[in-house]
């Protein structure tokens, strides 16, 4: 059997945005900054994808750049809060301590630069409270960046009242929406969102394409600088196919949203349930406010890349936050984050469904990780002292 | 080019010499947990002869395998020749591993190595022993 | 009839291009950073296409950064020198009055942090004299950046001369060589290239995907941060069916580049003979020293929108450098470069030829500018003014 | 949406009016070359009513579109009124121009007035009856 659960690495594309894609690959290639009538069709594919887009997330088009991915969009949207904050004299900026890598990293930047960064605190259950948010804006704040959902955890932020605190203290919000986009709700409104980013990737769409949301009078930097796209906000040839196919695939994954987080959830709490009998296990991340195809959990007395070959060798796709995928020592910072220790760190499997995944599937998953776990058990000295009494349990 | 070889492959998948050895001659436990990776090796010896090599590992697929091929290498070899195993030779084995797994054939040797010292160190010979080996 | 002449401004994909992508999009889609079967089945594809690639242009697989397209490239290659140049105190920029906004306007955002930029005169012929690059390097200089070959007039550089000068000076070499790339010989060892920009969509590659060729021992720094993909020089998911598609296009605009050079300059030879019968009407850029499919003319008296609307209506699609086209009153950047006076660039016409295009097609389409030309000339008051002799012809 | 009305396309590849009158009443030229774009009007009136309006337009697709439409504006219309054309007024009959190409209708409505001003300028009334008209 061939289980993919690794869908917060990246999905399928649907044939609905493959599609989509196809004619602009090999019939209406224009050039959309071109007058004649071949770069016109592009420029009008250009903005009816733009205007779809926008109206998924509750946007105007005007108010979407894209970007050739979320961590594109990441970059920028920080960057362009920093260097309008920095000409206010304000270089304070909050996140989180599990934000994504192209958030952390570009934050890290600005510290270099001399910009005071607050990283808040996401708790054991991988929630940050809106609470710690309003507590640590300063005067001098120009940004506050939390993701709308963990992308090794799942576990769902309080955005809406985070962004009506900032709001009312006039500090920008900026949320990576990237795993949220078209698995939980977004209106930019209602959720008092100023940027947010996204990538079409994550949802069926194509690689290589994503979007920055930025607020009609929200001044975005430009990080690639050359012709006048995107209002001048990002030089490039634009991608019309992967942007006509990002289009769809969000249209798509909005239009069914509700019913497929229905069938997701169920058989998340069902793989939860599976993988839960295993002892001396332990999910990763508040158990309901969470992603609906996010399974994240931590074994004691194994390792993750092991785990996940094993599981490769029975034909299902997982993912591991362990120090070992990523070629440093340390293990995920998400799940130092929420405070597991580096020994049980490294014990961890992500498994994050789509829509195609099957109750056999997750069936056949169960059993295949409660095999492997048991098995690399069996020979792991750290296993062995904790079952001998040796040391003692930390997952009881 | 897939990550590992089929040599590191095969030896994750069904690696030699896993287990205990109850009352072995030495044992050595080298890494820790925090950093992601432990091995244990358990050995047999008489006569200077390794007669049996065993390892526990908590690690990723290339410290297991890096722990199977070890194992293999020293096992019904002299004693001498287990101290003189280098990491470069298991990696060799075990037909390359990426450069960031190298330090796995790295802690496959050394526990190798505290074993010995633990089998000298019981033989209340260690130290002296195991300078005697390294001149030669 | 249809005759697409706008190749500089993008190209359609090669079927061959098509066919290397579709399997990355809807099969093979894992995400090369995953241990799993799928991800390493992406990582062995990105390894393949690298080092096709890197062997296109005589460079080491490790040497190729992929990036969104030719403006990224230009931009990091452009940052990276200057923020290398800077740490020795280095911060003088030589480049050329006539290359892309992607450079130009990068260099002046250099220009407004502190660096000094001299930008070369490029001659009415429209080329650089290596002698000039020599002549302008200081001790402080710390990046030469000449395009291979210039996108609104198609003349081509002398880089290899130019890069010999840098490294006896021991100045960093770039070149934008967005145009040049399938069409003219690459070899950055032979041709003394530190850096070294492309995009795919102009060799008939898939939109959206470029690379940046950056010398072993020259630093990059990353234009957009997070992840650690291209050895953290650039972060973000790797848009696996583009890198195929575009090593795949690549490949074949090299081996069939001399044959195709052939026809093209057998047929742009054609057309700009052709062009040449209409009166006061001047090929913009040297005759000789031009890419294979690069026909760029001024016609005196009438306004290039406006022609190359008419030439739409007749089913070919071409360009202009006018201002017309842009948004701005100024006409194109590189026909005043060429010293060509306002009145004249804009009334521009380029015409850039592929593989597809026949001789019955030039034939076509030499007639129909000449039909628009003399359209246009007939109710325009400049020309009405020139023939009166009321004003003096410029192009004569 | 394409980057041009049918009408602005209509009036581009049809132009209505182009051409020179001879011994014109009034004749008006604005623009410049250097900027792209040069307006010429010319107007034959008679009895306050315009009776012939032309155009020569060296611009782009708007300039002679806008060029075309002010002369059918103007046609047959009494002069009062072409003084009163706005170039709101032929955007509007042109059911629109992209926001970067309005400057072409305001050429139009410049080069009617110059006309005009041409007009009275050889009547030797130039400025007082143009006052007169804008007052009223
Ligand atoms: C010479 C040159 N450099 C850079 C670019 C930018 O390439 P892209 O639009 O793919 O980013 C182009 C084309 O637009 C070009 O012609
Ligand atoms: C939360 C989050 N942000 C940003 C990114 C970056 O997106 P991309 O790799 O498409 O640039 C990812 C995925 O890699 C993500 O999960």
């Amino acid at each position: 059997m061939r289980v993919y659960l690794d869908n917060a690495a990246t999905t399928k594309m649907s044939s609905t945005a493959m599609e989509a894609m196809l004619p602009y690959m090999d019939t209406v290639y224009g050039n959309p900054s071109s007058l004649h009538s071949a770069g016109q069709a592009a420029a009008e594919a250009l903005i009816t994808a733009r205007r779809r887009i926008a109206d998924c997330i509750g946007a105007s088009p005007k108010e979407i750049t894209f970007t050739s991915g979320g961590s594109e969009a990441d970059n920028q949207a920080i960057l362009s809060a920093a260097r309008a904050g920095e000409k206010k004299g304000r270089k304070h900026i909050i996140s989180t301590a599990f934000e994504h890598h192209a958030v952390l990293h570009t934050l890290q930047k600005l510290e270099k630069e001399g910009f005071e960064i607050t990283l808040l605190d996401v708790h054991e259950n991988g929630i940050v409270l809106p609470q710690q948010v309003a507590d640590a804006v300063r005067d001098d704040t120009c940004l506050v960046s939390v993701m709308y959902a963990n992308n090794e955890i799942g576990t769902i932020q309080p955005i809406e009242a985070i962004g009506k605190i900032c709001r009312e203290k006039g500090v920008l919000f900026h949320t990576d929406a990237v795993q949220a986009a078209g698995h939980l709700s977004i209106n930019v409104e209602e959720q008092n969102i100023d940027m947010l980013s996204l990538s079409a990737h994550k949802f069926h769409g194509p690689k290589g394409i994503g979007i920055l949301y930025a607020r009609a009078g929200v001044p975005l930097a430009p990080l690639i600088e050359g012709g006048a796209q995107e209002w001048g906000r990002r030089a490039g040839t634009e991608n019309i196919p992967a942007i006509v196919g990002m289009a769809a695939a969000l249209e798509e994954a909005c239009t069914h949203r509700e019913d497929n987080a229905k069938r997701l959830c169920s058989l998340r709490d069902k793989l939860i349930a599976g993988l839960w009998q295993i002892p001396h296990a332990i999910l990763n991340g508040d158990a309901a406010k969470r992603l609906p195809g996010n399974v994240s959990f931590c074994f004691e007395g194994i390792e993750g890349e092991s785990l996940l070959l094993l599981l490769d060798d029975k034909g299902i796709c997982a993912s591991s936050g362990s120090a070992c995928t990523s070629g440093s020592l340390d293990p995920s910072h998400v799940l130092l984050a929420i405070g597991r220790v580096h020994d049980i760190a490294h014990g961890s499997l992500r498994l994050t469904l789509s829509e195609e995944n099957t109750e056999e599937q997750i069936a056949y998953t169960v059993e295949a990780v409660k095999e492997a776990v048991a098995y690399l058990r069996s020979f792991s000295p750290v296993w062995h002292d904790l079952v001998s009494g040796r040391k003692e349990f930390v997952i009881k | 080019m897939a990550l590992y070889s089929e040599k590191v492959m095969d030896h994750f998948r069904n690696p030699r010499n896993t287990g205990v050895i109850e009352n072995a001659d030495g044992v050595g436990e080298v890494g820790n947990a925090k950093c992601g990776d432990i091995m244990k090796i358990y050995l047999k010896i008489e006569d200077d002869i390794i007669e049996d090599a065993r390892f526990e590992t908590f690690g990723c697929a290339s410290a297991i395998a890096s722990s199977s091929m070890a194992t293999e290498l020293i096992k019904k070899r002299p004693v001498s020749e287990a101290l003189a195993l280098t990491n470069q030779a298991v990696v060799e084995a075990l037909d390359g591993l990426p450069a960031h797994k190298v330090h796995c054939s790295v802690l496959a040797k050394e526990a190798i190595e505290k074993a010995l010292q633990d089998y000298y160190g019981k033989q209340d010979a260690a130290d002296c022993q195991i300078q005697k080996w390294r001149r030669s």
